[in-house]
């Protein structure tokens, strides 16, 4: 270890949702290596081990090596040639990356689609039909006496959510912290989260929707059949226990994973979690948060919403962004073949897809941008190496509870930044259309789902 | 900046300068308003035509946190109203929230060119600023909610006066704010706090505060009138949207004592007990409203008139939202935010049908057309909550044109018309007037000294209106609009893009109120104290409007 | 002999830092090619630990190799793995107009795969 | 003009216009769809007393009902508009809707004027009711003890034509009571009449007024009362010692003229004098249907 | 003779083509009909690159044409129709018969996701099967299927008759899961299997299904008895050509209530074994 180091205080972990901005970095800065990361959990440290400058060429095209810009030319081709070009990734990068990111997509009459469709897209789903009642961190901590986490595990995956944010932290009415707290973890088998729980129920594999619905009837005062416990696992005398608890509570706070979004039942999951949190507001105060994977996916959200008023799997195809999960997701244009063309931001599909979405992006030329080698980097035709957003790269992303929160990037990599290389992509592709592509159709609104 | 411009032959009305119907040239030379333009200056002839400044609409909710709720929640309103691209500006999707390209396109294209969000929370802010960046032609600003923030009451629970006027402004300064904003004070403790409810009278304890929305809002108004801020505290009072609740905005005026304050939307709080058999059907308070505003010179207002069809409720009063959700539908939304703020956010459309919708909206025609000094009863439908700003034609219509005004009495719930005074007002606006209320007076209210005019040196936002008798139409669609100098739109198309300036208040203060602050931050915030404050890369084109600060305690 | 249980695509910790590292390291494709399994399951399909089982669904199958877990903490019927190229396999396309795969309980066959040498 | 011996005397029959809704009722067996049709349309034989007139029109097959059950149609009218949908709503209420098995649909489905009959009884749901649109026609489901009661939300409702009749004039009481019994049958499920007296007969017929009971809206019909041959102008022939009259009610003229004929015919029989019509001098109703051109086969003249 | 369009070129990406409509295509001729714009992808197209185009449309008013061709690229078709009728020997893509609000379409084939959603009246036939979302409201919308018929020969999936307040959706075979959720009233007839969580927050309106199913427990059992309506109901999807047993038409059902989440005025009809 070097004598040059660098102290980067109160830097932001962009690994997961939870998007800790405690971190007190120690930087070596001639190997240009984080050696230390103070107040990191056991995903934040190795986050900020791992991303060291690796020797990658700045863009490969064809599995040749390239310079930066050479791909942004060869991108940039292809996506002006497209015809129903896709944009999908956005969640690992800054929202100055994913406002470029929208902008081609509007240019060029593609479709943006970011990995909320593959995480709590149904949750989001579920948002447009019930609404939610939400909350930022700062009140669960302040405030929550009574927090259920279901189908998650963030123990593993979001560690400080229990540390920090929900569990055991003190917070203004919650002098004594834990102590305060009645913790309740829903999940279909035991997990190391279990064990924070003061009340576990283990809930038989897809039937979290029933067990939510039946909460909603008798937060409602209404008749549950009895054969809950059969086909839930969970008793109708201990459902009557948790309502008991959750209407008496001062105030409550569900977090939800993808234990709900990513089983059969998919939105209605989440909608009968949101619901159900909605009908405990006639009693006392209830909110709901989804929790979220990937460090600035909530930025995506955001950011896609506030440019097109909607939040993922968005088209432009027609000169003006249409939303319809399903026929503009990702999964589904890969899987049914659509999409002739896709630039996948920071993400990497060809790791966690489905085996026939995977098929079609073997087809169809491919554009990553990635610090990191990755299978779906491997089968690009133009991949360009990145630097890291929140180590090598300042900006904004957002909190799984839309709090927005400025990066401290530790040092510098020599790559450029998400940001630059689309910003020069859609400078190109400017350039190649002569300004915005403007389809000569009249909207057919009649017809615009 | 745009090249020169001479418009000539249009009738000018420019409110500000005393000018009132006069065909003159208006000359502009590097974004400002100039005694003259060079001759090879592009000429605009606006024969036929009515020059006014660009519109700045003092009170609107298009930007932040609580906007992209309401955006993302209702995807089946944007579908019917898209946006489409052009090859010069992005495309959108319109609705009562639309998006932040389609929101700063469809201001243009009314000829505003100045809008104020009027509800951020400090913890918003930052998104707040991205959006407003994100939302192109017009120069935009927001007021920062501090009215239910717990630092703050401690302070003033505690008499620490001076800290709490140095925390205020540095509030207002580290989130680039250009106002501050109380929204029904007190009632976020209760909400969040006890079971969901809410302040019903001035003189309430605030939950675990030895404090009332009485002591906090004199408390406001002494800071930020010490502060000297352009535009001062901007009230949206309590027991909002309830019958009978002129008694707490009169209350809540005479808080002022002779200081400047601005109420927001005060259509929503001028509603007189219930009438009849009904418990809850309002009488119109708007006479007494207008009466308090008409006789206090420190009293501003702006309407916040409800227009019917679709609109969505989005208020920092979670209570509110929550009473309102049983009318609305199946979506409610809430957000509550750490030691800040409450949210709520209902899809709603008001039936002329409705009694209560019918009441609404005679109330806020009753205040416009009582008021004697438009200056300071200016014009909004604090957007989207009493309807969308795409309807201000419309509005400017029905106070223009007494005909289709009674024509559109005709329509609605005659029953609240009847126990409204709407049907004894035959007031006709004048476009002077109406100049006035859309741009010169929010421009006063908001200390803009270069916005809302068009005398020298005034920033060169220009709107030009083909003229109609049909208003609707004339306000509609203006044939040229000049933003900065440049043309925008001509022709009714838009010719470029353009990008404006975030407009924000930086008042100085203490530094060791910081030393105040942080350990509050450790302790009850979840967001570190360095990582709070925002930092210029969010306001890339701003412009600082400055502060006057008096001596504390000063009385004007 | 085949049987159907119920599998769970989910993240550990474990797979949390090895991502860091990069997904064609060799511990992240190890952590991703491990199945949990009801150790009587195992018992009664006449598995033990790093056995292989074949995982079959409609649209694809993966060998991978099985890890027990006591029934407290994994029940009878239900198995747990880490997303990653192993899961895809078993993924089926259609999202019901969600945008969103099946990738938590799935119905998979599950058979054991005889390795050259077991001689059982 | 003489039938089979039988004078048809050179006169009319003057009927009015009604107002006229049909209504299928069907059942688990033609028993229940009858009950419930002779009570609805009991105690309906004169508008005079009873405030509609209706009958049975015929029995349907199971394949001819919407429901795919037997069941018979009926013919109700009134004299005005107003007042259709109030009978109907209280006699299917009363009668319909409490007998067991049965459904009440509408048989004028193409006519425009619509009576908002099921919509009104919805209302004994208790707010239990519920609508159901099948095709192109709502109906509604009312919980009742038995299960539940369904019913067309609206019925047609179009002019009809109240009041078409003969006389028959017989020497004896046995042979006029043959003759309408004859004359009954033949007529019996022809479509779109009903006759709504006592076994379609009505001895009773009536004049306008009173000679002498300013009160009485109707009185016995003395020129055709035997009893009465000697003491007032009557019109009885010579020979005639008892009457019986068929009163016709339908939905159009040309199904009365129709169905006269059928009954004229078969009751010109022997005992049976003559046959002759009601009518009040051709003043009061705009309908008159001659006797001699209906059994030639001409069309009576149109209506006024 | 009608227009009769063949598709020779097969999109490589989806083709959005709602001028397929007896209204537009009214009073057209063959080249006339092949000018009209589609979007192909992000660029507007003619009708004519991909179909071959024959004969003249029926003249005076909205008439029949006829797509033959694997259109499952091809979305759109018929969205908004008022009147006349679409015949389409092949499958067809999304949104057919989107929000129409009368006339007929009559597939030979498959259809995919939200066929007729939000629609008010007319009718769609699918001889095949329809994908997700049949009759459905668009994301966010309450509202579906606000009136006329929607009958599905073969199986379809998820949220059949998603929020729908009039009219009815009858399925020949099995439907997906979630049929009927949010439902504000109408019918929705399952000759097959209902999948789960049938009528999930339901308010009033019908699901009937011819096969023993267990339902949330948020739905309590009434009573087993012959619905008369259901009589007329099931006369009239046999004469819209579906497969009712007698059986069906003759059996008793039992009557479950729900949803007791919402106001519990719905109600779940299953055919007695």
């Amino acid at each position: 270890m070097s004598e040059n180091l660098k102290f980067v205080p109160h830097a932001t972990c962009t690994f997961c949702g939870c998007v800790c901005d405690d971190m007190d970095l120690t930087v070596d800065m001639d190997e240009k290596r984080i050696t230390k990361a103070e107040n990191a959990c056991v995903l934040g440290k190795a986050w900020f081990r791992e991303h060291g400058i690796e020797q990658r060429p700045y863009a490969l095209i064809g599995g040749r090596e390239a310079t930066t810009a050479e791909g942004v030319e060869e991108a940039a081709q292809i996506l002006a040639r497209a015809r129903f070009p896709l944009i999908y990734g956005l969640s690992d990068t800054t929202c100055e990356a994913q406002r470029v990111a929208v902008a081609i997509a509007d240019m060029i009459g593609g479709t943006v689609d970011t990995t909320t469709s593959v995480c709590h897209g149904p949750s989001g789903i579920a948002f447009e039909t019930v609404g939610e009642s939400t909350a930022s961190l700062g009140e669960i901590k302040n405030r929550a006496d009574m927090v259920v986490f279901w189908g998650g595990n963030p123990a593993e995956a979001h560690p400080r959510l229990f540390s920090r944010y929900a569990v055991t932290p003190k917070g203004m009415y919650i002098p004594n912290g834990r102590k305060d707290r009645t913790v309740v973890l829903v999940d279909v088998r035991r997990t190391m989260s279990t064990p924070v729980a003061d009340i576990f129920l283990r809930v038989k594999p897809r039937s979290d929707f029933e067990v939510l619905w039946a909460l909603r009837a008798l937060v409602k005062g209404r008749r549950v059949d009895p054969s809950i416990e059969r086909r839930t696992g969970v008793s109708l005398a201990v459902l009557e226990d948790l309502v008991a608890r959750m209407k008496s509570c001062r105030y409550g706070a569900f977090l939800f994973g993808m234990g709900l979004t990513m089983t059969r039942g998919r939105h209605f999951n989440s909608g009968a979690l949101l619901a159900l949190t909605t009908d405990l507001n006639e009693f006392t105060h209830w909110v709901a948060k989804p929790v979220r994977g990937h460090g600035n996916v909530t930025g995506a959200d955001n950011v896609v919403s506030w440019q097109t008023g909607f939040p993922f799997g968005v088209n432009f195809s027609r000169g003006y962004p249409r939303f319809n999960p399903g026929e503009f997701t990702t999964v589904d244009l890969l899987a049914r073949g659509e999409t002739d063309a896709i630039l996948i931001l920071a993400s990497d599909p060809a790791a966690n897809f489905p085996k026939a979405a995977i098929e079609h992006l073997k087809r169809i030329p491919v554009i990553s941008l990635d610090p990191k080698t990755t299978l779906t980097s491997q089968l690009a035709r133009v991949a360009f190496t990145t630097a890291t957003y929140g180590i090598n790269v300042g900006g904004t992303v957002y909190r799984m509870d839309d709090v927005a929160i400025t990066l401290r990037p530790a040092f510098e990599s020599p790559y450029p930044s998400d940001e630059e290389i689309l910003s020069a992509i859609r400078d190109r592709v400017r350039a190649l259309l002569g300004g915005n592509r403007v389809p000569a159709v009249a909207p057919a609104v009649a017809a615009a789902s | 900046m745009g090249s020169s411009l001479r418009i000539v032959n249009g009738r000018v009305y420019d409110p500000a300068n005393g000018v009132d119907g006069e065909v003159r040239d208006v000359c502009i030379r590097d974004g400002k308003i100039a005694a003259d333009a060079p001759p090879d200056a592009k000429r605009i002839d606006a024969a036929g035509m009515v020059v006014m400044p660009g519109g700045v609409d003092i009170h609107c909710h298009i930007a932040g946190p609580k906007v992209n709720l309401a955006r993302k929640v209702q995807p089946e309103d944007h579908r019917y109203d898209v946006h489409p691209r052009t090859r010069v500006t992005r495309s959108g999707t319109g609705g009562s929230v639309p998006s932040t390209f389609a929101t700063g396109y469809r201001y243009a294209g009314l000829g505003y060119t100045t809008a104020m969000e009027a509800a951020v929370t400090p913890l918003g802010a930052r998104h707040a600023l991205e959006e407003l960046h994100d939302t192109p032609v017009i120069d935009k600003g927001f007021y920062v909610l501090v009215g239910n923030n717990v630092l703050l009451y401690r302070l003033l629970q505690e008499g620490r006066l001076e800290e709490f006027r140095n925390a205020l402004a540095w509030w207002i300064k580290v989130t680039k704010a250009y106002a501050p904003k109380l929204v029904n004070p007190g009632g976020d403790e209760l909400w969040k706090g006890q079971r969901n409810a809410n302040i019903t009278s001035l003189d309430d304890k605030i939950g675990p505060f030895e404090l009332t929305p009485r002591k906090v809002i004199a408390g406001f108004i002494e800071a930020a009138t010490a502060l000297g801020l352009p535009h001062p505290v901007h009230i949206h009072c309590n027991n909002l949207g309830h019958t009978g609740n002129v008694a707490t905005t009169l209350e809540t005026m005479r808080l002022a004592e002779g200081r400047r304050t601005h109420f927001a939307h005060v259509q929503f709080n001028s509603y007189g007990p219930a009438a009849g058999k009904s418990q809850t059907n309002p009488t119109s308070g708007a006479r007494e409203i207008a009466e308090f505003v008409n006789t206090h010179p420190n009293i501003s207002a702006d309407v916040g008139a409800v227009m019917f069809g679709r609109s969505t409720i989005m208020t920092g009063d979670a209570p509110l939202a929550y009473m309102l959700r049983q009318f609305g539908g199946t979506k409610w939304v809430n957000a509550d935010t750490e030691n800040e703020s409450g949210c709520g956010i209902v899809p709603f459309t008001y039936q002329d049908r409705v009694y209560t919708n019918a009441m609404q909206w005679a109330v806020g025609l009753e205040l416009f057309l009582l008021s004697q000094d438009p200056w300071r009863m200016v014009f909004s439908t604090d957007h989207p909550n009493g309807g969308s700003f795409v309807t201000y034609p419309r509005l400017i219509r029905l106070l223009m044109d007494r005909e289709f005004r009674k024509a559109r009495m005709a329509e609605v719930n005659q029953k609240a018309l009847d126990r409204s005074g709407l049907r004894d007002l035959s007031r006709e606006y004048s476009l002077n007037e109406i100049a006035i209320v859309t741009r010169a007076g929010p421009a006063r209210l908001l200390g803009l000294t270069r916005k809302g005019q068009l005398g020298v040196g005034a920033d060169a936002d220009v709107t030009i209106y083909e003229e109609d008798p049909d208003k609707e139409k004339m306000f509609s669609a203006p044939r040229y609009v000049i933003k900065d100098g440049e043309l925008i739109i001509e022709d009714h198309e838009f010719r470029v893009d353009h990008e404006g300036r975030l407009l924000h208040v930086a008042p100085d203060f203490d530094p060791g109120i910081e030393q105040v602050i942080e350990p509050f931050f450790e302790d009850f915030y979840t967001i570190r104290f360095a990582n709070y404050a925002v930092d210029d890369r969010y306001a890339p084109h701003h412009e600082i409007i400055p502060t006057a600060p008096q001596a504390a305690g000063a009385r004007p | 002999m085949t049987e159907v249980m119920t599998l769970i695509g989910g993240r550990s910790s474990k797979q949390g830092t090895a991502l860091c590292a990069g997904k064609l390291a060799p511990e992240y494709i190890e952590l991703t090619s491990v199945v949990e399994m009801n150790v009587e399951d195992m018992a009664r399909l006449g598995l033990s630990n790093n056995s292989k089982v074949r995982l079959r669904t409609p649209v694809g199958e993966a060998v991978l190799r099985c890890k027990g877990r006591e029934t407290k903490d994994l029940p009878s019927g239900i198995l747990f793995m880490v997303y990653g190229p192993m899961t895809t396999q078993l993924m089926a396309g259609d999202t019901a107009a969600s945008g969103m795969p099946i990738s938590k309980n799935i119905d998979v066959e599950v058979e054991p795969v005889p390795e050259a040498g077991t001689g059982t | 003009m003489l039938l089979n011996g039988v004078l048809i005397e050179d006169t009319f029959a003057e009927a009015f216009t009604m107002r006229v809704a049909r209504l299928l009722i069907t059942a688990r067996t033609p028993r229940w769809a009858k009950e419930a049709a002779l009570k609805l349309t009991g105690f309906a034989t004169s508008v005079i007393g009873c405030k509609c007139e209706a009958g049975i029109e015929r029995e349907l097959a199971a394949d001819d009902t919407p429901d795919g059950r037997p069941g018979l149609s009926v013919l109700f009218l009134t004299m005005d508009k107003e007042s259709l949908p109030q009978r109907l709503i209280e006699r299917i209420g009363q009668t319909v809707l409490t007998c067991p098995t049965t459904a009440c649909f509408d048989g004028l489905p193409d006519v425009p004027d619509r009576l908002p009959v099921g919509k009104a009884l919805r209302a004994f749901g208790d707010g239990f009711q519920a609508s159901k649109v099948v095709g192109d026609r709502r109906y509604w489901r009312i919980p009742v003890m038995e299960g539940e009661f369904l019913i067309e939300e609206t019925f047609g409702m179009q002019k009809g034509v109240g009041g078409g009749n003969f006389l028959i004039l017989a020497a004896d009481a046995d042979a006029a009571l043959a003759a309408a019994e004859a004359a009954v049958e033949a007529m019996s499920g022809h479509p779109g009449v009903v006759l709504p007296f006592p076994g379609g007969v009505v001895r009773s017929g009536s004049k306008v007024g009173s000679k002498r009971y300013k009160k009485m809206v109707a009185t016995t019909n003395d020129a055709f009362s035997p009893t009465l041959r000697a003491v007032t102008e009557s019109q009885l022939p010579e020979g005639v010692n008892s009457v019986l009259e068929i009163v016709l009610d339908g939905t159009d003229g040309a199904a009365i003229e129709s169905a006269m004929r059928l009954g004229i015919r078969a009751a010109c029989r022997p005992g049976v004098k003559a046959i002759s019509a009601g009518n009040f001098g051709g003043k009061l109703g705009p309908h008159h249907f001659h006797l001699r051109r209906i059994l030639n086969g001409a069309s009576p003249p149109p209506a006024v | 003779m009608s227009l009769a369009f063949t598709l020779r070129t097969p999109p490589t990406v989806p083709l959005e083509a709602e001028v397929l409509t007896p209204a537009r295509l009214a009073g057209l001729s063959a080249p006339e009909a092949a000018k009209l714009s589609v979007v192909h992808g992000n660029e507007r197209a003619d009708l004519g690159e991909f179909f071959q185009v024959q004969g003249t449309a029926d003249g005076g008013g909205a008439g029949e044409f006829r797509l033959t061709g694997d259109l499952s690229r091809v979305k759109h078709v018929g969205a908004g129709m008022a009147d006349g009728r679409i015949v389409i020997h092949g499958s067809v893509g999304m949104h057919l018969g989107a929000e129409m609000t009368g006339g007929e379409i009559i597939v030979e084939g498959d259809a995919a996701d939200w066929v007729g959603p939000e629609m008010t009246g007319g009718r769609i036939v699918i001889k095949g099967n329809a994908g997700h979302m049949v009759g459905a409201a668009s994301r966010g919308s309450a509202v579906g299927v606000r009136g006329g018929e929607i009958v599905v020969f073969g199986n379809t999936g998820n949220e059949a008759g998603h929020g729908m307040r009039r009219g009815l959706v009858a399925i020949g075979g099995d439907a997906g899961d979630f049929a009927g959720v949010s439902m504000l009233a109408g019918t929705i007839v399952v000759l097959g299997s209902l999948g789960w969580r049938a009528g999930a927050g339901m308010r009033r309106g019908s699901i009937v299904t011819m096969h023993p199913v267990e339902l949330l427990p948020t739905f309590s059992y009434a009573c087993t008895y012959a619905p008369l309506y259901l009589r007329l109901l099931l006369a009239r999807l046999r004469r819209l050509g579906l497969p009712v047993a007698d059986a069906q038409v003759s059996g008793r059902y039992q009557r479950w209530s729900g949803d007791a989440v919402e106001l519990n005025k719905g109600e779940v009809l299953i055919l007695e074994a």
